[in-house]
């Protein structure tokens, strides 16, 4: 399998040709650079699937983890050192479809969207960085190795949310989401460093004895490694910068902020999966409350938001949130005892990148038809945009989990997972799954029926995207059909035995029968061109909806610390205190020194006869000294 | 036939006329003034020399001709020190201590 | 003829070229001659220094001679390198080379300038290639002194209160140290300035507890030690362009390097005494001078500040006395030498445009100069530790080899330390976010032209340097681990 | 033994010595104080006499009462400095000067009085040959002097240029 390396290799030198030279070529050469290289990575990546997954499974029935390419790039000291290298095993092989499949699409898709922006070539660049580090990032052979590449994805993500960086909110919205995970991935770094000092290694598997050693201190390494994870993945309070982050060009949010880079903290915590169930399973249950907290709360917020980007980057802290859900809850590794939700957490990330990012998609399909991206400005689009409008109804369906729609297969099982492990957690779950099919067909209804703004579209009547960007659409929605239907437990399971999915009937009955209830909800209140019991509720309940709108002043509450804490109490006081009083009292020291220049000058008079006086009295005490004693 | 002059006695003579000199540098003002103090401090030490030389080492000339050169040494100092007291007078037109600050930086 | 003397010669020999120069253009003559040359030296000594390595020299100190200079003091002329000092002369090699091109249109009295240049260079290679004590502190003085002049004269704003601050602050520790050199070297008998021949004596302890600290704070005030850095901010505001990137690329090193080679090697049960005592004052420079660079307003003294974060952690790195961490100092002295040059290059060139270096009359440079913004994205984020470039290699080995240090105190401060990253991110992203993003408000500014070639030259230049040990930093690790051993041995019995 | 003609002479001597040096720096006049200073050269020139050093007494008087105090007196004249010279001296300045001579004086006097010297006589009009000063100042051996000679007559001539160049009336420039 030595050709993974070129899985790696192309988006590089793609990058690298198109940040030299890019500015030079023309915008279609650029593009086509980028979406050609991305094109060889999908097929490579699905190469290496298929071979992967159809070579022969090891005596235990588990797939072999391969590592075709591995160099020493930083060393340390014997045991440590940072390697760079290509580590394939089931999940990393799953990334690969995920990332290249998107990835290529948001690239053809980009075509149309970013047709005539300024920067276009930057703009591939960036993307082709951004995907050389999300691959390297799930092949990495060891913890460090991802680290490095998880910083390269947060300045890939850093550069692209900053893409207008004319744009004042932009600039605001890149500094946050950089800001906030490097301080996350602070935690992610201590947790690294006190596992490679108790491991005595940065592998995933350390030794037996290193592990019977390290005792107490794996928990914590585990959980500050959580705390990183956290941080990308926007679990709460670290959610902040994601939906700030939607002020990047929309297929940068599909590819980035909801399909690949935002499930980093999800995969990291089903790669180190062994580990915290063997050692930490207390710090899995926080990652399970914390994942459902989130879940909840981003879900309630964004059924309050006017602006279709955020409600959607809400439902996908929302839908991590299942994720870390379904993780947190496994109790083993046997899938069938507890370990399910390892394989249903890696389900669901699959079937939620193929269908947000075509939400995604389709929301950058509906902005570039009316110019915006708030709600008010839409209604009644179903007319103008059927492509856009019917791939949009698959993904709010899937997301909504309708069977045959893939979402629902991958939510299923996590909530069968959820029951498994404890009702309340399951009910919990199965109230936000309702949830998420209540706002999300709020949005459907708010964007294609509902009140059409008939002024706004007859200045400029909106119009259905070019092929570019509807085949992109066309083709997520074709795997969103289908792609429930893939064993996907025969491939990924806990243990990596092949697992069958089988549904809990009563479990999928309760799902669904939820999600119809909200969908009719939803229907009911949106659908048509008055919405009389929306704005009745929204009256009502006024604080509510406003603190919902607000984001429950989650923001207000993180620039406080930042720039009242940080910046008031940390900085400006420090700054104050070098120049005023380290710096002034070195000053201070050297105007002592002048100050006694200055006292003793009138002694340096100039006056022969004063200096002869004073010579002759010293001498005179000199040898009165001597004399004396 | 010899001389009962006690040593002290010179040395006496020269420790007055030595603080004199001193007396007369601290107190003039006058350039000239200040010369002659420090002939006499000259002077002073030269008759050491010799008292010196005389009473204390009869068979050698060391002293005797430190005070020859000290005599040389002063005409010279002060030929000097007149031609610099003379240049200044003509450019600043005293000789006072306290007035020439010319040079003081 | 010694080949590390070269290093010394050929300075010498551009000065004298420089003193004959008659116009401008035979003075760049001379220095890109110079200059070019020195570059290859080091480049050459590097390869060939690896090549002896790789055939199994075992000896600590290659290209090693002595020539006698005061006999009754044992002063002596005596040069050797080890992998510490070959890296540190490439480093300042490159920084002599950029430093050149950065300073290509100087105006007022250019020949006089570069005179000053050479000389300081002089100073830094002839520093890195000494192994007597002596001799070692005559070159930091050779480097120390043309500073006051080249920020006096050529300089801008509060230029002679800068100069005379950092002058007086470096004499300062400099008098220290000379009192801890002498303390050295009748603690080991009196019988040798050699450090190689003084390391196999054993300085009695007491002359160590009481020696060490001053050598250690001698140079720590030159490697803005906390509270001893308010030089550097000032200093630094005021310097030239090329003088900046010198001073902070190239001096500041010499206070880490001098502590390493010189305090820590020669009185390592002082480093023993007064380690924890240093190693929370380093600790605090770490994060202070972060923080301190969050709430700046001018671009050289965000760097400034920032470079007292960075400083510090090469000297809270080399305190922390494992084999990975002291690894790690060394290569955030060059790290941080290159990126900072680079830094103080770009604000340089882009204050001779705009004559301001305030950040809040600055914006939207992106669109005016995209090369300079360009390159100022690529050092702020080299300084912010972006993997692939060569901040991201030092910081984690220091952060590595200090936690390889198993004491809770040392682990504490290593933690606390780590937070230095953060805040890094926010003020880096703060100047980029202000100055080059955004459209820009300053009618005046719209007219601005992007670098020249000579510019674009040296920028290039250190930016190849930074990326290529961001990327491979195999070779250069490996190199200095093999030779911090040694030292690191005498620390830890 | 009485008092001989010599110590008659050298007492003498030392009286006019003492009271001339007083006089010469404290009198107001800088004319007078020039001529005290001729009698205080005078009685030098006399004591080396007494000593037995009458080369050196010629050439006290011939150098210092001949040569430099003619050169003062018209220095005076040409600085039109011979006029009154009661400056006013601080008070504060005044007993400070005072403090320290008479300290000063009481010191070495003290120091003289305590050492202790012998009483060596010396013979009574054993002059110094002139033979011999002149042998030994030219001469090279240990005891002999060519060396400092040829120096100060190096000196007497730097002294003499530099004296003529630093008097000398600048040039008018056009």
């Amino acid at each position: 399998m030595d050709y993974t390396i070129l899985i790696l290799a192309l988006p590089l030198l793609s990058f690298l040709v198109l940040a030299l030279a890019g500015m030079k070529m023309p915008h279609r050469v650029a593009g086509a650079i980028g979406t050609l290289s991305l094109g060889a990575v999908a097929v490579l990546s699905y190469l290496t699937a298929f071979s992967y997954f159809t070579a022969e499974r090891t005596a235990e029935g588990t797939y072999p983890t391969l590592t075709p390419w591995n160099i020493d790039w930083l060393p340390f000291t014997q045991q440590l050192h940072i390697d760079m290298g290509i580590m394939l095993d089931p999940i990393s092989v799953m990334m690969l479809i995920v990332i290249s499949t998107v990835s290529l699409m948001v690239h053809i898709y980009s075509f149309g969207y970013m047709k005539g922006e300024k920067g276009f070539q930057r703009y591939y660049a960036f993307l082709s960085l951004f995907t050389f580090s999300m691959l390297g990032l799930v092949v990495a052979t060891n913890i460090f190795q991802m680290y490095v590449f998880w910083e390269l994805v947060g300045v890939s993500s850093y550069l692209l949310i900053g893409f207008y960086y004319t744009k004042p909110e932009a600039i605001l919205a890149s500094k946050k989401a950089f800001i906030v995970t490097r301080f996350a991935d602070l935690g992610f770094l201590i947790g690294i460093l006190i596992y490679g000092y108790y491991m005595q290694t940065f592998t995933f598997t350390p030794s037996e004895e290193q592990l019977m050693k390290a005792g107490m201190v794996l928990p914590w390494a585990l959980g500050l490694m959580f705390v990183g994870g956290a941080g990308k993945s926007a679990m709460f309070p670290l959610h902040i910068w994601l939906p700030d982050a939607m002020e990047g060009p929309t297929p940068v949010s599909a590819l980035i902020h909801a399909a690949t880079m935002v499930v980093a903290g999800v995969y990291l915590v089903a790669r180190m999966f062994p580990l915290f169930i063997g050692f930490a399973p207390s710090v899995l249950h926080w990652v399970a409350y914390i994942g459902a907290f989130t879940a909840f709360y981003a879900a309630s917020v964004a059924c309050a938001q006017s602006d279709i980007k955020r409600v959607l980057a809400f439902s996908t802290i929302s839908q991590i949130g299942f994720m870390m859900v379904a993780l947190g809850v496994c109790t083993s590794m046997n899938p069938h005892e507890g370990g399910l939700g390892y394989m249903a957490g890696m389900f669901h990330l699959f079937t939620h990148a193929m269908f947000k990012a075509l939400l995604f998609l389709g929301a950058g399909c509906i902005i570039h038809a009316v110019h915006s991206n708030e709600m008010e400005t839409m209604g009644g689009l179903h007319k103008y945009m059927p492509i856009t409008h019917i791939t949009f109804l698959i993904a709010c369906l899937a997301i909504a989990g309708i069977p045959p729609f893939s979402g629902f297969f991958s939510k299923d099982e996590i909530l069968t997972a959820c029951f498994q492990f404890s009702p309340v957690i399951g009910w919990v779950m199965t109230i936000i799954a309702g949830m998420t099919a209540f706002y999300m067909f709020r949005l459907y209804y708010c964007i294609f029926w509902g009140k059409e703004n008939k002024e706004l579209h007859a200045a400029h009547v909106p119009h259905e995207s070019p092929l570019n960007m509807t085949f992109p659409l066309m083709f997520l929605a074709a795997v969103t059909l289908i792609a429930g239907f893939i064993p996907f437990g025969h491939f990924v399971s806990a243990n990596g035995e092949s697992y069958d999915i089988h549904l809990d009937i009563q479990v999928a009955a309760t799902s669904i029968v939820v999600a119809l209830i909200a969908i009719g909800l939803a229907t009911w209140m949106y659908a048509r061109e008055k919405q009389p019991v929306a704005e009745m509720l929204a009256r009502r309940y006024s604080g509510l909806h406003r603190a919902a709108y607000k984001r429950f002043y989650m923001d207000e509450v993180w620039m406080f610390v930042t720039k009242r804490i940080i910046f008031r109490c940390i900085s400006t006081p420090l700054a104050w205190f070098d120049r005023h009083v380290i710096d002034q009292f070195m000053n201070f020291m050297a105007w002592c020194t002048q100050a006694f220049g200055v006292t003793v000058q009138p002694a340096q008079s100039g006056r022969i006869q004063t200096y002869t006086m004073w010579f002759l009295g010293g001498i005179i005490l000199l040898t009165l000294v001597l004399l004396l004693f | 036939m010899e001389i009962e002059i006690h040593v002290i006695h010179y040395l006496v003579i020269s420790t007055v006329m030595m603080f004199c000199g001193v007396y007369g540098f601290f107190t003039r003002k006058n350039l000239l003034a200040l010369l002659i103090s420090v002939e006499l401090m000259l002077n002073a030490t030269n008759i050491n020399f010799a008292v010196f030389n005389r009473y204390l080492f009869p068979g050698q000339l060391e002293g005797h001709f430190f005070s020859l050169f000290g005599i040389a040494i002063a005409a010279a100092e002060t030929a000097v020190a007149i031609a610099i007291i003379i240049n200044v007078y003509r450019n600043v037109k005293h000789i006072l201590t306290d007035d020439i600050t010319d040079l003081k930086g | 003829m010694n080949l590390l003397s070269l290093f010394v010669l050929i300075p010498l020999l551009m000065l004298l070229g420089l003193w004959i120069a008659r116009n401008v253009n035979q003075v760049r003559g001379v220095m890109v001659a110079g200059s070019s040359l020195l570059l290859i030296l080091a480049a050459y000594l590097t390869v060939s220094y690896i090549g002896l390595r790789q055939a199994g020299a075992t000896e600590e100190m290659l290209f090693t001679d002595s020539i006698s200079w005061y006999a009754p003091l044992h002063i002596c002329y005596s040069v050797g390198v080890d992998g510490i000092s070959v890296v540190m002369l490439l480093l300042s090699a490159i920084i002599v080379f950029t430093g050149t091109f950065a300073s290509w249109k100087l105006k007022p009295l250019t020949k006089e300038y570069f005179l000053w240049f050479t000389l300081l260079s002089t100073g830094v290679f002839g520093f890195f290639i000494s192994t007597d004590l002596f001799t070692m502190f005559m070159f930091y003085e050779v480097a120390l002194i043309p500073m006051y002049l080249l920020i006096g004269v050529w300089g801008s704003g509060r230029k002679e209160y800068a100069a005379m601050k950092l002058t007086l602050m470096l004499m300062g520790g400099s008098a220290f140290l000379l009192i801890g050199i002498l303390g050295i070297y009748y603690g080991a008998g009196g019988e040798t300035m050699n450090i190689l021949e003084i390391v196999q004596q054993k300085i009695p302890t007491e002359m160590q507890r009481i020696f060490f600290p001053m050598v250690f704070l001698g140079f720590g005030v030159l490697g803005a030690l906390f509270p001893f850095h308010t030089w550097s901010p000032d200093g630094h505001a005021s310097a030239p362009t090329a003088v900046s990137m010198l001073h902070a690329g190239v001096l500041m090193k010499l206070g880490g390097y001098g502590c390493f080679r010189i305090a820590m090697y020669l009185m390592p049960t002082g480093a023993a005494i007064w380690g924890d005592f240093f190693l929370v004052l380093t600790t605090i420079s770490v994060v202070y001078g972060a923080f301190s660079a969050v709430v700046q307003t001018d671009l050289k003294y965000i760097n400034a500040y920032s470079s007292v974060s960075h400083c510090g952690l090469v000297l809270f790195a080399l305190l922390m006395m494992t084999r990975v961490s002291a690894t790690g100092a060394i290569l955030q002295m060059l790290s941080h030498g290159l990126m900072t040059a680079l830094f103080f290059a770009l604000i340089g060139m882009i204050y001779g445009r705009t004559h301001t270096r305030d950040i809040r009359q600055l914006s939207g440079l992106m669109k005016i100069m995209p090369f300079l913004a360009v390159g100022y994205v690529i050092a702020g984020l080299a300084n912010l530790g972006l993997p692939g470039l060569s901040g991201f290699v030092a910081e984690m080995t220091v952060f590595v080899g200090s936690f390889q240090n198993p004491d809770l105190f040392h682990r504490t401060c290593t933690i606390i330390a780590t937070t230095s990253i953060v805040i890094t991110a926010v003020y880096i992203l703060r100047v980029v976010g202000k100055i080059l993003y955004g459209t820009c408000q300053n009618p005046e500014h719209l007219k601005l032209t992007d670098a020249t070639w000579d510019e674009r030259f040296a920028v290039i230049c250190l930016i190849i340097a930074v990326a290529e040990l961001g990327l491979a930093p195999y070779w250069v690790s490996h190199l200095i681990s093999g030779s911090v051993e040694p030292i690191i041995s005498q620390l830890i019995h | 033994m009485g008092i001989t003609l010599q110590e008659i002479a050298f007492y003498a001597v030392a009286v006019c010595i003492i009271v001339c040096s007083v006089l010469a720096v404290t009198t107001g006049k800088i004319l007078r104080a020039a001529t005290y200073l001729l009698f205080v050269l005078f009685g030098t020139g006399a004591i080396y006499g007494i000593l037995g050093y009458t080369f050196l007494s010629a050439v006290q008087l011939m150098v210092y009462a001949g040569g430099i105090v003619v050169l003062y007196v018209f220095s005076i004249l040409l600085t039109q400095s011979d006029k009154d010279m009661k400056y006013h001296i601080r008070r504060g300045k005044l007993v400070s000067v005072l403090l320290t001579t008479l300290i000063g004086a009481g010191l070495v006097l003290f120091l003289l009085v305590t050492n202790g010297f012998a009483l060596n006589l010396i013979p009574q009009g054993d002059e110094l040959p002139v033979e011999q000063i002149g042998q030994a100042l030219i001469g090279t051996d240990k005891y002999q002097f060519v060396l400092p000679f040829e120096v100060v007559s190096f000196l007497l001539l730097a002294c003499m240029i530099g004296a003529i160049l630093i008097a000398r009336k600048e040039e008018k420039k056009d």
